[in-house]
């Protein structure tokens, strides 16, 4: 089912492709939201969401990603990989410059991957496992060279992962207390102008930007709004242009887009593909049985917390893959909404009534609401839920110290299943202390074997036969429950345009937008 | 003399309850579920055993218990309230940038809800029985009745959205690059909604403390002596039933003006007022424990401030308390 | 004689419905000339009060006037608008009220509220104004007028209270002054101050004062003429010398026989063979601790109190408010410890006492409070009242309350053990106490101001139960009071006290007639119409 | 009896007693109106008032009886209001009990506790605790408790000074009776009155408190309480206002009932006892 929210959505998405067509405006300063305040701006250091999208105006990567995550030029204009998939050289441009004036060369990337991020950043340590060494061939090449050949290495350059910061300012000293933290030095469309705590951040035009005729704004404004209903209304009242995901309630989407001048986009998050699940504690209690874990998921309605929680965005997934992740099998038996299977299954395996506790992941109503659906649909089957409120430092602990029965998170895909999906059920990843490993503790042999080839197995058909495997036996195992590829929404003016180029959507920069005002 | 010293020891319990109050919520924070490594590493959607490591020996949250507190203790003795975990900028710097913006909320309102407190009790005192006086009375009732974020978020549908005269939220208006006159005014539009919604509850409790302690007052002897005197009934109200009336009601006031900050927690969330307040509700739900201490030992300060205040203001407006001797 | 200043006819004045009755006062009647001081005496309920307030337009709230009039100067007053009576009042008619602790507004300055006489009725410049004051103050006797005008009324004595009061009350000289009980809560030597300042104004402004009070001392002291009420009525009206040396009424003879004073108490000391109680070098000092803006204080309440008392004897104390009598017999029962000195009761010094050994001790002495209303606890049934100490002490409860029965019928109130003390008047709660203190049979009954706070009539029935009971079973008493008139009727020894200090101690008759100490005889010499009862004696 | 007919010629005092017990009624009578679970996804989400039979008062974002919702929630609100007032009186009048008895070191040290714990904001206070404890019923009866004795342990204290003096007590004293005893049955029966009028106050104080703390996404995620209903509205204040706007009417209701209940109590205890000091 699709609500009239959804085909709005494609709508405003066809008129915004074609409206690329007009010729762009210089001028004008765009204002947005960013929620939660971020901690800091310097990429690499932080890795909040709220980081990534101010800084991914400030900090470049060597590529970009299109919609459909196709690698494009950024600082690197070209790059190679030798035939055993093992060494990638990249090609840098010749004509960037950072925003103190100093010239961008190949020591800044060997630093900020070989040294920075491996210091900083446990995203880019996942993939320098798989990197033997790093290379300035000369002042604008720099060569990578793989232990193993690795499937999602050429996805590794989002900024993010490995982003660019400046040697010249960070080598030799203590990162995490440099003064230039303060005042963050990219090489992005937008430089850093001023932090007004607990209200705005600004960006300004980086002048001597390299990209000819770019950026077009003058400026960007993220204020900063901590309650979902007065973003809404800064929104309602002209005061902000652009709400990006996750800064309004999904409840006050539908009542937006009804706004003149308004439109909605679903893209911009293809890379990260945010994959919404249910924890199930494969180690103990009812959730131990592979029968119970199936009998939640035939007693979910996920489709009704689509369309009313999520106003019919997003998709109910097939299984473990989602459906923007490379290699999903599509021959799987879905589970549908079967409360009768259900009963069925937990009368099978003898379920005495135990009770089962249910943590909600405490960001906001949407998903209390939902956790609150989750609980009255698994009652109806006969199992008896309790919901344990945490806030985040309480669900962290919990998750990391595997204190629950079932519980609500969101992971990102990274656009690759050897990035995003496998370290959910890979037993290697069983590790107290962290929520988004294994934290629901499946062990399976075979799975891990397969996952594991799959990574380094080249070229892409091999990948694909072992992924289709594994996801067989995943969808009959129900490690953990899969609830929703999460559609999250865009709201904006339709007077901004190019808001989203990439498939990293707004945490990418805003350096193609302009106002047609 | 004995003015300046009794002060000085009044302060000096001031410091003791300050250090108690660091100490309890020192514990109370440690038995908080998780730590600010883990939900530092949570936001950032990815994390490994090195990452939270470097998080916890940059914290000291690997150091034993009794060491972290007496650093905490002894930096703070030095005014080194440390340094925000997750904001990462010095809890003092943080503080003191929010501080103003609670200040001017709260002060606004409790100056606000103590005039029109004060002034609608007292029109009820002297219309009680009255048809206007009961009004007044049933409209007090109906503010202290009404919860304050629900006034907040109706007010906010209403003047903001509906009828669009008033900004919804923030301080001030970001990008209008207002300066000097045209600042002020700006913050002054901004702070209606806010300082209005609190004001309202706590001028509920003033115009019925005044009222009380009015018609309280109006049963004392000298007010019949003041009759006697032929005095008009307005005279009497005023200069001698109010301002004996008003002596409890300085020491509530004194109690409230700490409260509010407590108070605004609310509104700040509500009009994303950027206070000390939801700076507090932000760093519990970060368990950004240096930055929590450090606004519960400003906000007791403020407190014990206001305490100190009200003692002096009651001195002045009581001759017995400073002639006592 | 002149025409009147005010004329009251056949006031009726109706209490609010659920009163316990319907009339404040009825059908009342009575002149007050100029150049007259007319007393309005009668008990507390008597509706005394009444018709003054009526006549100020100060009515308590619910009460109002259903009948008569009020002439004052050709006008009803009864009738006027608040605005014409507020014209009045301050104006013409002055009024003094009986508190001098709370008649003032303690926040403004003594000058600022005498001069807002001035301002209600529009008189006079504000710096005028001030140098009024000071004369006026200067008129009342006030002790250095100049700090006196600066000063906030808590910076002042009770007396010098009363003397700003009625300076206020005379500023613009009104024609009528009604001082309601304006000396009652007064030391004797101030009240008699007091009524002479009063007097003495009368006859030099030749105003009409009506004056309202309780005590027939005071009528004996400053009256022209008198009017007796009782129970909203006029019981009788003439002038002082016929009230007082042939009362009519049978009311007021009863009144005026009630009188301690008027009675020379007969020598009945004795020598006695071993003492009961006997205090040594007992002292007392109270610290006040200092608040934000006050120092600390000390005041020595018992400074090197010794005395003995006897078996069988009544031991009067008695001195006015502050000189430590008080402290005194709290010292006595211990519910104050005394900082040195030793009391020794029958061999035991129970001034060391402490805790459990205290309690054990404490049946041996025991004590009748001042105030009937405050020392019976509204939410326990009298006779449990009663029972509570023996049950305490070991008795088993029914029995307790058995005997709790027999000495409610020996004070005089049989059979009401199962009542609440709210169902009782004073006088009766009085009783219950003295029942109380007896039924732990002690060695020793302190009195602290027993009667002080009952109507005279009701005074006289308490003693007079207290001398019967005395005599039946042989009490010790330690009787503490600020009135002599009393401690003579009832005391075989007194003590004088004075800051803290014995300033005389003899046998009563002694005491009475040939006072030693200058302090004695001032005091005794304060008795409101003493003169005209040892003339009359 | 004269204490029902002194409270019923306060006519404000009687209204609030018509309301109150008609919330009360709500709450006994919620599990017969409505027996299936205030949870159950009943009809489509964001049903207006007075649309359908059955759902007088509409539905909720996930189409939850409002209905339903309100009178379960009475239940919730009222017992956190009372059971919080409950823990708040067992530590706020042995507390005051104890300072006011026996003044001195004692009470200075009870004091200093006292207003160590009115230095914290209380409602930061309250905050703190309820995430320290993680919400549910019993971590927020217990974080409203702590936070709302230190006024009760004052008034008992005051209540305690003013009549620890008074001569019926020294009589008990002079008699023999012990501490406790004159504590328990002297002096504790004659503050009752202000502490069941502070009581009333308190419990409407204790629903305000438990309805923000909800607002702030800190209420019991298992119990339907009215604090949670407007919690969990507020995000589409805007679209369906019924959601916010009958729980936020039940609560002033409750708020204004149990005051007016308090002020009438406090006339009818009251003059009575400033009579008897007369």
């Amino acid at each position: 089912m699709k609500t009239p929210l959804a085909l709005a959505i494609t709508a405003a998405a066809m008129t915004a492709t074609s409206a690329v067509a007009q010729e762009p405006q210089y001028g004008g300063v765009i204002d947005t939201v960013i929620q939660p305040e971020p901690p800091g701006l310097v990429l690499g250091m932080i890795q909040n969401a709220p980081t990534r999208t101010v800084a991914g105006n400030i900090y470049e990567g060597l590529m970009r990603y299109t919609t459909d995550l196709e690698p494009i030029p950024q600082l690197a204009t070209e790059w190679e990989v030798s035939d055993d998939g093992l060494t990638w050289t990249f090609h840098l441009r010749e004509d960037v410059t950072w925003h103190d004036g100093e010239t961008f060369n190949a020591e800044d990337v060997v630093f900020s991957a070989d040294v920075f991020h491996r210091d900083l950043n446990p995203s880019a340590r996942a993939v320098l496992q798989h990197i033997e060494s790093i290379e300035a061939i000369d002042d604008y090449t720099v060569e990578f060279t793989l232990t193993e050949p690795f499937g999602p290495f050429p996805l590794s350059f989002e900024a993010g992962t490995f982003t660019m910061v400046p040697e010249h300012i960070y080598a030799g000293t203590d990162f995490r207390n440099n003064e230039a933290n303060n005042h963050p030095i990219g090489t992005g469309a937008f430089k850093f102008d001023e932090w007004d705590r607990g209200t705005v951040i600004k960006l300004v035009k980086n002048e001597d930007y390299y990209e000819e005729g770019l950026p077009y704004l003058d400026g960007i404004n993220w204020h900063i709004i901590p309650d979902g209903a007065s973003r809404a209304i800064a929104y309602e009242n002209g005061t902000v242009d652009v709400l990006p995901y996750g800064t309004v309630e999904n409840f006050d989407i539908p009542r937006l887009t009804e706004m003149d001048n308004t439109c909605v986009t679903e893209e911009g998050h293809e890379y990260f593909s945010p994959f919404a699940m249910l924890w199930m504690n494969n180690r103990e209690g009812p959730t131990a049985d592979k029968r119970f874990r199936q009998a939640v998921m035939y007693a979910m309605d996920r489709e009704f917390a689509r369309d009313v929680l999520w106003n019919g965005l997003g998709k109910v997934p097939l299984g473990a893959f989602g459906s923007n992740a490379k290699f999903q099998n599509d021959d799987l038996e879905p589970y549908d909404h079967d409360p009768e299977k259900a009963r069925e299954l937990l009368d099978e395996m003898g379920y005495d009534g135990e009770e089962v506790r249910l943590l909600p992941l405490p960001y906001g109503e949407t998903w209390t609401r939902w956790a609150e659906a989750v609980q009255q649909n698994l009652r109806e089957v006969g199992i008896e839920v309790t919901t344990e409120a945490t806030d985040v430092g309480g669900w962290n602990q919990r998750l990391g110290e595997w204190d629950f029965d079932l519980a609500f998170t969101y992971l990102y895909q990274y656009g690759d299943p050897a990035l995003g999906i496998s370290r959910t059920y890979l037993s290697s990843n069983i590790e107290k202390g962290s929520p988004w490993n294994n934290v629901e503790g499946y062990e399976n042999e075979k799975v891990d074997e397969l996952f594991n080839e799959a990574a380094t197995a080249y070229p892409e058909e091999e990948r694909e036969a072992l992924y289709h495997e594994v996801q067989e036996i995943l969808q009959e195992d129900v490690p953990v429950g899969w609830l929703l590829e999460l559609g999250f929404p865009t709201v904006y003016r339709c007077d901004v345009k190019n808001l989203v180029t990439s498939g990293v959507g707004v945490n990418d920069s805003f350096k193609d937008t302009w106002l047609d005002r | 003399m004995l003015y300046a010293r009794l002060i000085a020891s009044r302060l000096f319990k001031a410091v003791i309850v300050l250090f108690m109050i660091i100490i309890l919520n020192f514990f109370l924070i440690q038995l908080a579920p998780g730590d600010p490594a883990a939900i530092l590493a949570g936001e950032a959607g990815a994390t490994d055993e090195e990452f939270l490591r470097q998080l916890r020996e940059r914290f000291g949250l690997d150091q034993p218990l009794y060491v972290q507190l007496w650093r905490y203790v002894s930096g703070v003795a030095t005014l080194d309230f440390g340094y925000s975990y997750r904001q990462q900028m010095p809890v003092l710097d943080l503080i003191l940038a929010r501080l103003p913006a609670t200040l001017l909320l709260t002060g606004t309102a409790f100056v606000l809800s103590l005039v029109l407190g004060i002034v609608a009790g007292s029109l009820a005192a002297a219309r009680v029985k009255k048809p206007s006086g009961s009004i007044i009375m049933a409209l007090a009732l109906l503010f202290y009745a009404t919860p304050l974020f629900w006034v907040a978020l109706m007010s906010v549908v209403v003047f903001s959205v509906y009828l669009d005269w008033l900004p919804a939220y923030g301080l001030y208006t970001v990008g209008a690059g207002h300066t000097g006159f045209a600042l002020a005014l700006d913050v002054g539009k901004h702070l209606i909604l806010p300082a209005t919604t609190l004001a309202l509850f706590f001028m509920a409790i003033y115009t019925r403390m005044t009222r009380a302690s009015m018609l309280d007052a109006s049963q004392q002897d000298f007010v019949k002596t003041a009759r006697a005197k032929g005095l008009k009934n307005s005279v009497i109200q005023r200069r001698h039933i109010l301002r004996n009336a008003l002596l409890p009601i300085i020491t509530l006031a004194g109690l409230q003006a700490g409260q509010m900050v407590g108070g605004a927690i609310l509104t700040e969330t509500v009009f994303a007022w950027p206070g000390i307040g939801r700076l507090m509700f932000e760093a519990l739900q970060q368990r950004d424990y240096n930055l929590l201490l450090g606004i519960f030992f400003f906000s007791a300060a403020l407190v014990i401030v206001f305490n100190i205040i009200t003692d002096l203001v009651y001195g002045l407006a009581d001759p017995r308390i400073k002639g006592g001797s | 004689m002149s025409d009147p200043v005010l004329s009251i006819r056949g006031l009726t004045l109706a209490l609010p419905k659920g009163a316990d009755r319907p009339y404040a006062v009825e059908d009342v009647s009575y002149d007050v000339h100029g150049s007259e001081i007319l007393c309005v005496v009668g008990e507390s309920g008597s509706g005394k009060s009444m018709a003054a307030n009526a006549v100020m337009g100060l009515l308590p709230k619910g009460v109002r006037a259903t009948g008569g009039e009020v002439m004052f100067d050709g006008q009803n007053l009864l009738t006027l608008t608040e605005k014409q009576h507020r014209e009045l009042r301050g104006l013409r008619i002055g009024m003094i009220f009986q508190e001098p602790m709370t008649a003032l507004n303690p926040l403004m300055r003594v000058g600022a509220q005498i001069g807002e006489v001035f301002e209600a009725h529009n008189k006079l410049t504000p710096p005028e104004r001030q140098a009024r004051a000071l004369e006026l103050l200067i008129e009342v006797g006030i002790p250095q007028p100049e700090k006196a005008i600066r000063a906030y009324p808590f910076e002042l004595s009770g007396g010098q209270r009363q003397r700003v009061m009625i300076a206020m009350a005379l500023a613009l000289e009104p024609e009528l002054l009604i001082a309601d009980e304006p000396t009652t809560a007064l030391d004797v030597t101030t009240q008699a101050q007091i009524l002479e300042l009063i007097a003495d104004l009368q006859r030099r402004h030749g105003m009409a004062v009506m004056f309202i009070t309780h005590d027939f001392g005071v009528v004996a002291e400053i009256a022209t003429r008198v009017c007796v009420m009782r129970e909203g009525r006029i019981v009788e009206l003439g002038t002082a010398r016929d009230v007082l040396e042939r009362p009519q009424h049978d009311y007021t003879r009863a009144l005026i026989e009630a009188i301690p004073g008027n009675r020379i108490p007969e020598s009945r000391y004795l020598d006695p063979p071993t003492p009961l109680l006997e205090v040594s070098h007992l002292h007392k000092v109270f610290r006040s601790r200092g608040g934000l803006f006050k120092a600390s204080r000390e005041v020595h309440a018992l400074d090197d109190v010794s005395f003995i008392l006897a078996p069988g004897e009544t031991l009067g104390v008695v001195g006015e408010s502050g000189s430590g009598k008080s402290t005194l017999g709290r010292c006595v029962v211990r519910l104050e410890r005394p900082d040195s000195g030793t009391l020794t009761l029958s061999g035991i010094d129970l001034s060391s006492l402490k805790g459990e050994a205290l309690r054990r001790e404490r049946r041996r002495v025991q004590m009748i409070f001042q105030d009937p209303y405050a020392s019976l606890n509204p939410r326990t049934r009298v006779g449990m009242a009663i029972a509570q100490g023996p049950i305490a002490n070991g008795v088993a409860r029914d029995k307790a309350l058995k005997q709790a029965d027999e000495l409610l019928e020996l004070v005089g109130l049989g059979g009401v053990a199962d009542r609440f003390p709210h169902e009782f008047s004073g006088g009766q709660r009085q009783r219950i106490g003295i029942a109380r203190a007896l039924a732990l049979d002690p060695e020793l009954i302190v009195a602290d101001e027993a009667v002080s706070a009952l109507d005279v009539s009701i005074q006289a029935q308490i003693l007079h139960l207290l001398e019967d009971l005395k005599h039946r079973l042989s009490l010790s008493l330690l009787f503490i009071t600020h009135d002599l008139r009393v401690a003579a009727q009832i005391c075989d020894r007194i003590l004088v006290m004075q800051n803290g200090r014995i300033v005389e101690q003899g046998s009563a008759r002694d005491v009475f007639l040939n006072p030693q100490a200058a302090y004695t005889r001032e005091l005794l010499a304060a008795i409101p119409g003493r003169e005209q009862a040892l003339a009359s004696a | 009896m004269k204490f029902l007919a002194r409270f019923a010629q306060n006519r404000g005092a009687l209204i609030g007693l018509i309301i109150l017990v008609a919330i009360i009624l709500m709450a006994i009578l919620a599990p017969l109106v409505f027996p299936e679970s205030p949870w159950r996804m009943v009809q489509r989400p964001f049903l207006p008032p007075l649309e359908q039979d059955g759902f007088p008062l509409g539905t909720d974002t996930m189409g939850r009886n409002v209905a339903s919702g309100l009178m379960h929630g009475a239940w919730v609100s009222l017992l956190i209001g009372l059971v919080s007032t409950t823990v708040a009186l067992a530590i706020g009048v042995p507390l005051g009990a104890i300072a006011g008895y026996y003044g001195g070191l004692i009470d200075d040290a009870l004091m200093r506790f006292t207003e160590f714990f009115q230095t914290i904001p209380n409602f930061a206070l309250a905050i703190v605790l309820v995430a320290i404890m993680q919400p549910s019923v019993t971590s927020i009866v217990l974080a409203i408790a702590l936070v709302s004795w230190p006024p009760v342990a004052r008034l008992v204290r005051a209540e305690f000074m003013s009549l620890r003096h008074r001569e019926y007590v020294e009589a008990a004293r002079l008699v023999g009776q012990g501490d406790l005893t004159i504590i328990l049955r002297q002096i504790l029966p004659n503050t009752l009155s202000p502490i069941i009028v502070l009581a009333s106050l308190m419990v409407a104080t204790a629903i305000l408190l438990e309805s923000a703390l909800s607002f702030l996404g800190l209420g019991d995620p298992n119990v339907m309480s009215w604090g949670y209903m407007i919690g969990a509205a507020r995000t589409v204040i805007r679209q369906a206002w019924w959601l916010s706007f009958f729980p936020g009417v039940a609560i002033l209701l409750t708020v204004l009932s149990l005051n007016l209940v308090g002020e009438g109590l406090d006339d009818a205890l009251n003059p009575k006892l400033a009579r008897e000091r007369q």
